[in-house]
């Protein structure tokens, strides 16, 4: 199936040489890091993880895009999401292997990485975090490319891979909790110490996740004919929108339980995020941002007037992608590191270099989300599955009413345009 | 059967040099004058059967076409320049992605037959192993066999030095562990295994198929004792291999029995190369089926026997069929023809 | 003989190999694993012609024990085989570089479908390779069973011609080959061999004969040719109003049209041919077609090269003697591959000075593509008259149609004409589908019926080998109704609708101009009520059909 | 066929056994040559205690940390990258827990030396993926530089601040000709930190720092009652470092 | 033969990168090649063990003394005939072979090997 990557329009080669433009550029630093060392970021003896951590923390989330679709096919045997289920698994795997990357690309001695292996160490939360998200790589893989293959071949998704899907859902809770881990159980960091932290990670998880998901699918739609289920995205961002509430309900009892409590150690933290503390103020125009942006995400999410508007959902999801970014994959590091263990303010700021470097595995992200997505696209519309209808419908949409009932017959039939789905028993 | 054959033999020429230099003291012999043979006969081995090949004249022009042809019209059919070349330079390209990336084998599925509810399906899976585990092992070896020159020149170059470097750049272990060495132990394990288990492939293998990947084996297993068990004195066997190179061959003392091992078995693929299938290697560049672009219609090709023979003449033709042509109003070259043969 | 049903036959394939190794394992010479020999006389006849190419005609039977071979046929076998080695380079490279990978064992139609492991493209050269290395390679001597090498016997001969007349040389196997081994060649290298002993096939012998004679395969003389045409005509001006021309073996004209013979002989290639009789007269086209080359396909490809030169060579002389400037070639799949691979190196030197590059009289496109050999394919000729806008259609004519199309292997993987047709089609059509990918395009699967195999006395062979076309087809039947398979070989017109029967019942199989004739508008035609097969158009049921038309 | 195929993998799996048992074979002759030096300091639980009524101020301090600094090559970068063993701090920083507006001026303004505390339950080694940072029985919490990937986990885990990352190339930052020969220094890419001076005690020396203090710093076994340290503990009042975090340290301020 | 030139400079060019180790060395080493002679302690006449396993096995040894010395705190090797040793590459290896260039690297040279221990290590002559 891979070589169906290699075709494509003079586009999506355009889109693939300029991912490649950037990941050259982006390696051509991250040589010059390896040669001269992690001096060229702004990461310090105080905070000694900066961004690319942040966005190994944040891009978790994103894997979490596929169990927010495959969990109610599976589990609930939503079928709307049936079409849907390969693009979340697609997606977790750019996910994981971006954060993979991430990881990588932090570490001093990259070459000794395998000592990670030779000389395991189970008490170490960055052992278990190495596995479950190598885990969750290779069970989407695994998963994802079997039943798609599968459905390429007009067979149904053998029984032996069924375990697998179902290891594969509960694997995505611990992903969120174990990188929760990896800060929640730091003596003296406390704007990490809560125990609601890893709730917090499968919240945001659970609404960011999706979101960029959607976005990107919106994307797949404009520029393939796959189109989504009306059902599947109205779940989705009802899903999205939960979680966001959730997420954010959850950062209140953060606040409520530090001022409340007024125990220093907890204040300082978010004190120095929002008011700035010791003259330094940089993250709080950031943070602010944060909180806006969540209030103007939720507002378009919650009435769902609103919130089904498809027009208006790009926005709103764009809002809620910014606001649990700043969030997680930039205040919750740099808060964490500040104060520091000296209650003095060590400030940090990603230099042009980490960005180059970090724009590069996200550009390798964004190719393998190209290049699996055009797969999958081009499998879905070769059997004909979720494909667009000329009145904006996709053909999974059962009750479509607007183009009548000989809208699957004659407009498309010039087209390679797919016949009605067979009731065709779940797999 | 086949495979166990050829294992035999290949334990049979790891045992002859053990006994020889483990026993027979015979470094020299083992050393130098095999090693020099089994050049020498891999050099003129490989050359005699190439010339073989190129005596023959490729009589027709008989690509595999892969994909559109070039079209009258390039614009409205877009020509599939990598799979059906038209030039020089296109069929070029091609040759290098099927040497450099096996493309052909990039494309393998494999076949399988369901009885679904549907009714019977015939399905082809994508079937990438043997491709992505045979590019392992080619690179490993090539690379492998790069890092070699360290023993055989002086000073070393600052590419072999380099490659060395990479190859070894997960500071495994001291000596550090060269990463081609595991892989192509993985792709050679492959190989073989796939060889075993697969029943229409182990139908098909011959000694001759299990005998090369033993003896790569061998060789390699060999090399992976020498560095990381034995531990041999690379110095003393640089001392002997620069010796080779520079034509002043002599046997430095200390040097492990393995490299004699190690050594005999690569002697034993140099010469056994030439006669065998892993002729492949510059086979692969003569192929007549991927090394010509797909020009016939527009540019003549010769046939250097093209034997001389000609049509049934058309005035034979007319000969024969005169009269009911006539009769039918087909026009005719020799009016005469019109007429019943006469009984002749 | 009784043929299982699909289902059965589908049930009965396995996939693996028996227990003994295959030098070992007996062949079947039971009736139906082979086609009839050559007649005597056809067989005596090319000996007149081509005596070195053909040895020891004579009456036999493949089912006997002694096959009457000619007492130095090893000598015979051997020296052919020699001879070969050096004047093909592609010969020798395929013996010695094969490293029995397996790439190629699954991608041969016969092997899919029979499950016999001697179909494995490797195998099947294998049983020559085996005897290259017991007589030519020094080591196949000195190791012998070692090496996998054997030395030439008469059951070698024998399970030579079972299994190379069980190859369709479509190449398939080729294409996945990681150094590009065509079974195909090494096919037509066994069948030269064996003709040169005289084992060989009537399928093959036989038209290769009757084509050298009369101009076409079928053996149609030239008058019952026109009687064939004129019933076309009248045919079309049944359905049509307009009597169209059909000149032939007139002298003058720019263009010489050539078409395989068996589009004027039986249908569904008859609608073919009126679909270009019509076109030709749409345009007004300046062409003839000719009774001495009336046939574009070649059995010579089948049987050796001395034939194909000798029955290709009628091509360019007789467009000399016509005075024509270029040759246009109708659907045909191994015709084509002959035109591509071999007409210009074996009789390029016929062509007269009268002879052009081929020009588009019409749209005055220069087919620069066709440079050397002077002809153009008929979908490359109309798919640049679509494209010029030169023609008046009316798709909806077929709308009774869901069509595919199977490209032909020749075509495709021995040419690379592969959106021309489709270009066509889509064109003249309204619904159109393509098979699953990897069994279409350059990854098309044989009809099973190719390279002189289309006989039926080995119907359940070519139906076990057509079980990949088959399967891709029924796919597309069911899940968008298609009904018609177009292609454009005539091969494939005679042999895919009994596959299609048996695979895919309901799937009618038809040439691209077929469909090109029906969508065709003519000047001054009368109302057309059914299409070239004569049945109604959408609109023109007849009263006892059921179906209602909406606008009525 | 299927019989050869069975005897033949059985084979093949005797004969990569034997290959993999043969080095271990040879290999397991004797236990490691080694022994400790006899010299050597052998204690239960190293530890410090640091009298900061007569070591409080940074000139008194400097000394120290340029003993410790020169005597293991750590270089000195003027930046928020800088590497540290052993430093001068003001009291908000050493003991923010521990503060009251009414704190004894003398007190709040000494500067006090801050090194790692080689905890009893030290964070660095739990959160350390390879082993690399570890616990050795005498307490000293000790790293292995050739093990250290660089991921800083342990700097994040560490709630004093006591190690440095070499961010960049720490020889581009040491002057090399006063480099201390016997010692080595540290790659690009690892952490690094106080190590208790654990190759001198291996030969019967005390830490550097101790050595400079001029009795300011008192260092000794806490499992041996009779011990310096133990007697300075019993007869001050001494502090540790962010008590909360359940980290036990093993360097003490005598205030 | 056909396409002649073509094949021609195939071998020619394969033969040739396969002799090019023979006039690379024809060019640069002066006469015979010989191992490098090591400058050798002028006072020390015994390594801590025999030559022919510290000529092979120094990196194993030195593998195993880093952790000896380092996890597991001992930090004195008895050699096979007894004699004790402080365990330490730059405080008891290089104090006899008190020069890097002259010993280590020769050989690491010629066989390619660039061993990491200088990366922390401080050879004998000093840094530069």
């Amino acid at each position: 199936m891979l070589e169906r990557a290699l075709k494509g329009s003079s586009r999506y080669w355009a889109w693939i040489g300029f991912l490649l433009v950037i990941i050259a550029a982006g390696g051509a630093v991250l040589v010059n890091q390896w040669v001269v060392g992690l001096e060229i970021t702004d990461m310090s003896r105080d905070v000694s993880w900066g961004f690319y951590i942040s966005q190994l923390t944040y891009l978790v989330g994103l894997a979490a895009s596929g169990v927010m679709i495959v969990l109610p096919y599976y589990f609930h045997h939503y079928k709307p999401n049936k079409h849907m289920v390969i693009f979340g698994e697609f997606m977790a795997i750019a996910a994981c292997v971006m954060c993979l990357l991430f990881v990588i690309v932090d570490i001093g001695q990259p070459q000794r990485m395998l000592n990670m292996i030779f000389h395991p160490t189970p008490n170490s939360i960055l052992f278990w975090d190495m596995i479950v998200i190598n885990g969750y790589l290779f069970l989407n893989i695994l998963c994802g490319w079997v039943c798609l293959e599968h459905d390429r071949m007009h067979l149904s998704h053998p029984k032996w891979i069924k375990p697998f899907i179902i290891i594969s859902i509960v694997w995505a809770f611990s992903i969120h909790t174990v990188t929760a881990f990896l800060y929640q159980g730091l003596p003296g960091r406390h704007y990490w110490l809560t125990a609601i932290l890893a709730a917090r990670f499968l919240a945001s998880a659970f609404c960011a996740g999706p979101a960029i998901l959607l976005l990107v699918l919106k994307v797949t739609e404009k520029v393939t004919t796959f189109q989504m289920p009306k059902k599947a995205v109205a779940t989705l961002t009802k899903i999205i929108a939960y979680a966001m509430v959730v997420n954010m309900f959850f950062f209140m009892l953060e606040i409520f339980t530090a001022f409340y409590s007024n125990l220093p150690g907890h204040i300082h933290s978010i004190a120095y995020l929002f008011a700035g503390e010791h003259g330094h103020h940089e993250l709080v125009p950031y943070m602010w941002t944060f909180i806006i942006c969540a209030i103007l995400c939720l507002i378009m999410l919650i009435p769902p007037k609103l919130r089904d508007n498809q027009k208006l959902l790009p926005w709103a999801l764009g809002l809620l992608i910014i606001a649990t970014w700043l969030d997680k994959g930039l205040g919750l590091l740099i808060g964490g590191f500040n104060p520091t263990p000296f209650e003095t303010i060590t400030p940090y700021w990603p230099t042009g270099k980490e960005l180059m470097i970090s724009a590069m595995i996200y550009a390798i992200g964004a190719l393998i989300v190209t290049v699996l997505f055009k797969i999958a696209t081009d499998v879905k519309q070769e059997l004909g599955h979720s494909q667009a209808l000329p009145c904006g419908c996709s053909t999974e949409d059962t009750d479509c009413e607007c183009a009548g009932e000989e809208a699957p017959a004659a407009d498309e039939a010039a087209e390679e345009a797919p016949a009605v789905e067979e009731a065709e028993a779940t797999a | 059967m086949n495979a166990l054959y050829s294992l035999v033999f290949v334990f049979i020429l790891v045992l002859i040099p053990l006994f020889a230099v483990g026993a027979g003291h015979m470094e020299f012999g083992f050393g130098v004058c095999i090693p020099y043979t089994a050049f020498a006969l891999f050099l003129i081995g490989f050359v005699w059967k190439i010339i073989g090949w190129a005596k023959s004249p490729v009589p027709f022009r008989i690509p595999t076409t892969g994909g559109q042809q070039l079209s009258y019209d390039p614009e409205l059919f877009k020509q599939n320049k990598l799979d059906n070349p038209s030039n020089g330079f296109q069929t070029v390209v091609r040759m290098i992605l099927e040497i450099f990336a096996f493309r052909s084998l990039f494309r393998n599925t494999s076949a399988s037959l369901h009885e679904t509810k549907g009714g019977p399906v015939v399905a082809y899976a994508s079937a990438k192993w043997l491709w992505l585990f045979a590019i392992l092992f080619h690179y490993s070896f090539f690379i492998i066999a790069l890092r070699h020159l360290r023993l055989f020149l002086e000073p070393i170059p600052f590419f072999v030095k380099g490659l060395d470097f990479m190859d070894g750049i997960l500071q495994i272990g001291a000596p550090v562990m060269y990463q081609s060495d595991v892989l192509i132990v993985a792709g050679l394990l492959f190989l073989l295994l796939r060889r075993l288990v697969d029943a229409k492939i182990r139908y098909i293998s011959l000694v001759t198929d299990y005998f090369p990947l033993f003896l790569i084996l061998g060789v390699a297993l060999s090399g992976i004792w020498m560095r990381y068990y034995a531990k041999v004195d690379v110095v003393a066997i640089k001392e002997l291999t620069m010796g080779l190179v520079t034509f002043n061959p002599h046997v430095p003392a200390g040097i492990d029995v393995s490299f004699f091992v190690h050594v005999f078995l690569v002697s034993t693929l140099m010469v056994y190369f030439p006669l065998s299938k892993l002729m492949h290697m510059p086979g692969v560049f003569l192929s007549p089926t991927r090394n010509m672009p797909n020009d016939n219609r527009f540019h003549h090709h010769v046939n250097p026997w093209n034997p001389d023979i000609k049509p049934l003449s058309y005035e034979a033709y007319e000969k024969d069929f005169g009269p009911a042509m006539a009769e039918a109003g087909l026009p005719l070259d020799n009016p005469e023809n019109a007429k019943a043969p006469e009984e002749a | 003989m009784s043929m299982p049903s699909a289902d059965e036959l589908f049930k009965s394939i396995d996939y693996t190999p028996p227990a003994t190794g295959w030098m070992e394992t007996p062949v079947n010479f039971a009736p139906g694993n082979w086609c009839y020999p050559a007649k005597k006389e056809k067989v005596e006849y090319m000996q007149g012609y081509l005596p070195n190419a053909f040895g020891n005609p004579r009456e036999w039977s493949p089912e006997d024990a002694d096959w009457k071979l000619p007492p130095n046929w090893k000598e015979i076998v051997m020296n052919g085989f020699r001879e070969r080695l050096d004047k093909f380079r592609s010969l020798k490279l395929f013996m010695d570089i094969c490293v029995r990978c397996g790439a190629c064992a699954d991608k041969c139609h016969f092997f899919i479908g029979s499950g016999d492991p001697k179909n494995m493209p490797v195998l099947r050269a294998e049983l020559m390779r085996s005897i290259y290395r017991g007589e030519f390679t020094l080591a196949g001597k000195i190791l012998s069973k070692l090496t996998g090498s054997r030395v030439m016997e008469e059951d070698v001969l024998k399970e030579w011609f079972i299994y190379f007349y069980q190859c369709t040389e479509c190449r398939r196997c080729s294409l996945f080959c990681p150094y590009g081994i065509d079974t195909a060649e090494v096919t037509m290298m066994a069948r030269e061999l064996l003709n040169l002993v005289g084992v060989n096939t009537n399928w093959i012998m036989e038209p290769a004969s009757n084509c050298n004679r009369t101009g076409n395969h079928l053996g149609i003389q030239p008058h019952a040719f026109k009687d064939i045409v004129d019933f076309m005509v009248d045919d079309i001006e049944e359905i049509t109003g307009v009597r169209v021309k059909a000149p032939l073996n007139e002298k003058g004209h720019e263009i010489l049209f050539i078409t395989p013979s068996g589009d004027v002989f039986a249908d569904p290639g008859i609608y073919s041919f009126m679909g270009y009789l019509m076109l030709f007269h749409f345009l007004d086209l300046d062409y003839t077609m000719s009774t001495y080359a009336s046939e574009g396909g070649n059995f010579g490809l089948f049987t050796n090269n001395e034939t194909m030169k000798k029955l290709n060579a009628k091509m360019y002389s007789e467009a000399n003697r016509l005075g024509c400037k270029w040759i246009l070639g109708g659907e045909c799949g191994h015709m084509w591959r002959v035109i591509n691979q071999y007409m210009d190196t074996m009789n390029g030197d016929l062509q007269g000075p009268q002879m052009e590059t081929p020009r588009n009289p019409i749209t005055g496109t220069v087919f620069h593509n066709s440079a050397v050999t002077k002809m153009v394919h008929i979908t490359e000729f109309t798919a640049d008259l679509i494209k010029h806008g030169k023609l008046n259609l009316d798709p909806s004519r077929n709308d009774r149609y869901k069509v595919t199309f199977h490209d032909s292997c020749n075509t495709s993987r021995g040419m690379g004409l592969l959106e021309e047709p489709r270009y066509v089609i889509k064109n003249v059509c309204n619904s159109y589908f393509d098979m699953p990918e990897g069994t279409i395009r350059e990854e098309t699967f044989c009809c099973a019926g190719g390279s002189g195999l289309n006989t039926e006395e080995i119907m359940e062979i070519r139906l076990r080998g057509g079980l990949p076309r088959g399967n891709a087809l029924r796919y597309v039947q069911e899940k968008n109704g298609v009904n018609m398979m177009a292609c454009i070989c005539a091969i494939d017109r005679a042999t895919l609708p009994p596959l299609a029967d048996y695979w895919a019942p309901g799937v009618e199989v038809c040439g691209v101009h077929e469909l090109v004739g029906n969508a065709l508008i003519l000047p001054g035609e009368q109302e057309r009520t059914m299409n070239l097969r004569q049945e109604s158009l959408p609109g023109f049921e007849d009263e006892d059909d059921d179906w209602t038309p909406p606008n009525m | 066929m299927k019989n050869n195929r069975r005897n033949f993998i059985k084979f093949a799996g005797l004969a990569a056994a034997s290959l993999c048992v043969a080095p271990k074979a040879m290999a397991s002759g004797h236990a490691a040559p080694v022994r400790k030096h006899p010299e050597g300091k052998n204690g239960k639980r190293w530890a410090m205690v640091v009298d900061t009524r007569t070591l409080n101020t940074e000139e008194a301090i400097a000394p120290l940390a340029e003993a410790c600094h020169s005597v293991h090559n750590v270089p000195h970068i003027e930046s928020k990258q800088d590497i540290k063993w052993i430093w001068a701090a003001p009291y908000e920083q050493s003991f923010p827990e521990q503060q009251n507006p009414y704190l004894d001026d003398a007190v709040k303004e000494r500067r006090y030396p801050l090194l790692c505390n080689h905890c009893d339950n030290p964070p660095c080694v739990r959160v350390c993926p390879t082993k690399a940072t570890f616990k050795r029985p005498d307490g000293i919490v000790a790293m292995d530089y050739h093990r250290c990937i660089g991921c800083r986990y342990c700097m994040a885990g560490c709630p004093y601040g006591s190690r440095s990352f070499n961010f960049s190339e720490p020889r581009k930052h040491l002057d090399l000709t006063k480099l201390n020969p016997e010692f080595p220094t540290r790659m690009r890419g690892v952490v690094e930190k106080c190590n208790f001076c654990v190759e001198r005690l291996s030969v019967g020396k005390l830490p550097a720092c101790v050595e400079a203090s001029g009795g300011a710093l008192t260092f000794g076994d806490l499992a041996d009652p009779e011990s310096d340290v133990r007697k300075v503990l019993r007869e001050n009042y001494t502090i540790r470092r962010k008590p909360t975090a359940g980290t036990e340290p093993s360097v003490y301020y005598i205030i | 033969m056909h396409y002649g030139g073509k094949i021609i400079l195939g071998i020619v060019i394969f033969v040739g990168l396969l002799l090019s180790p023979f006039a690379y060395n024809a060019m640069t080493v002066k006469a015979n090649y010989k191992q490098p002679e090591l400058k050798l302690p002028a006072n020390e006449k015994k390594c801590i063990e025999s030559l022919e396993f510290m000529r092979t096995k120094h990196m194993q040894l030195l593998n195993e003394w880093r952790d000896w010395a380092l996890r597991d705190g001992k930090r004195v090797y008895v050699n096979h005939e007894g004699k004790e040793f402080t365990i330490s590459l730059q405080n008891t290896c290089m104090k006899c072979h008190n020069n890097k260039a002259e010993f280590c690297d020769k050989c690491h040279n010629d066989a390619g090997v660039s061993p990491y221990c200088w990366d922390c290590h401080i050879q004998p002559e000093g840094l530069k």
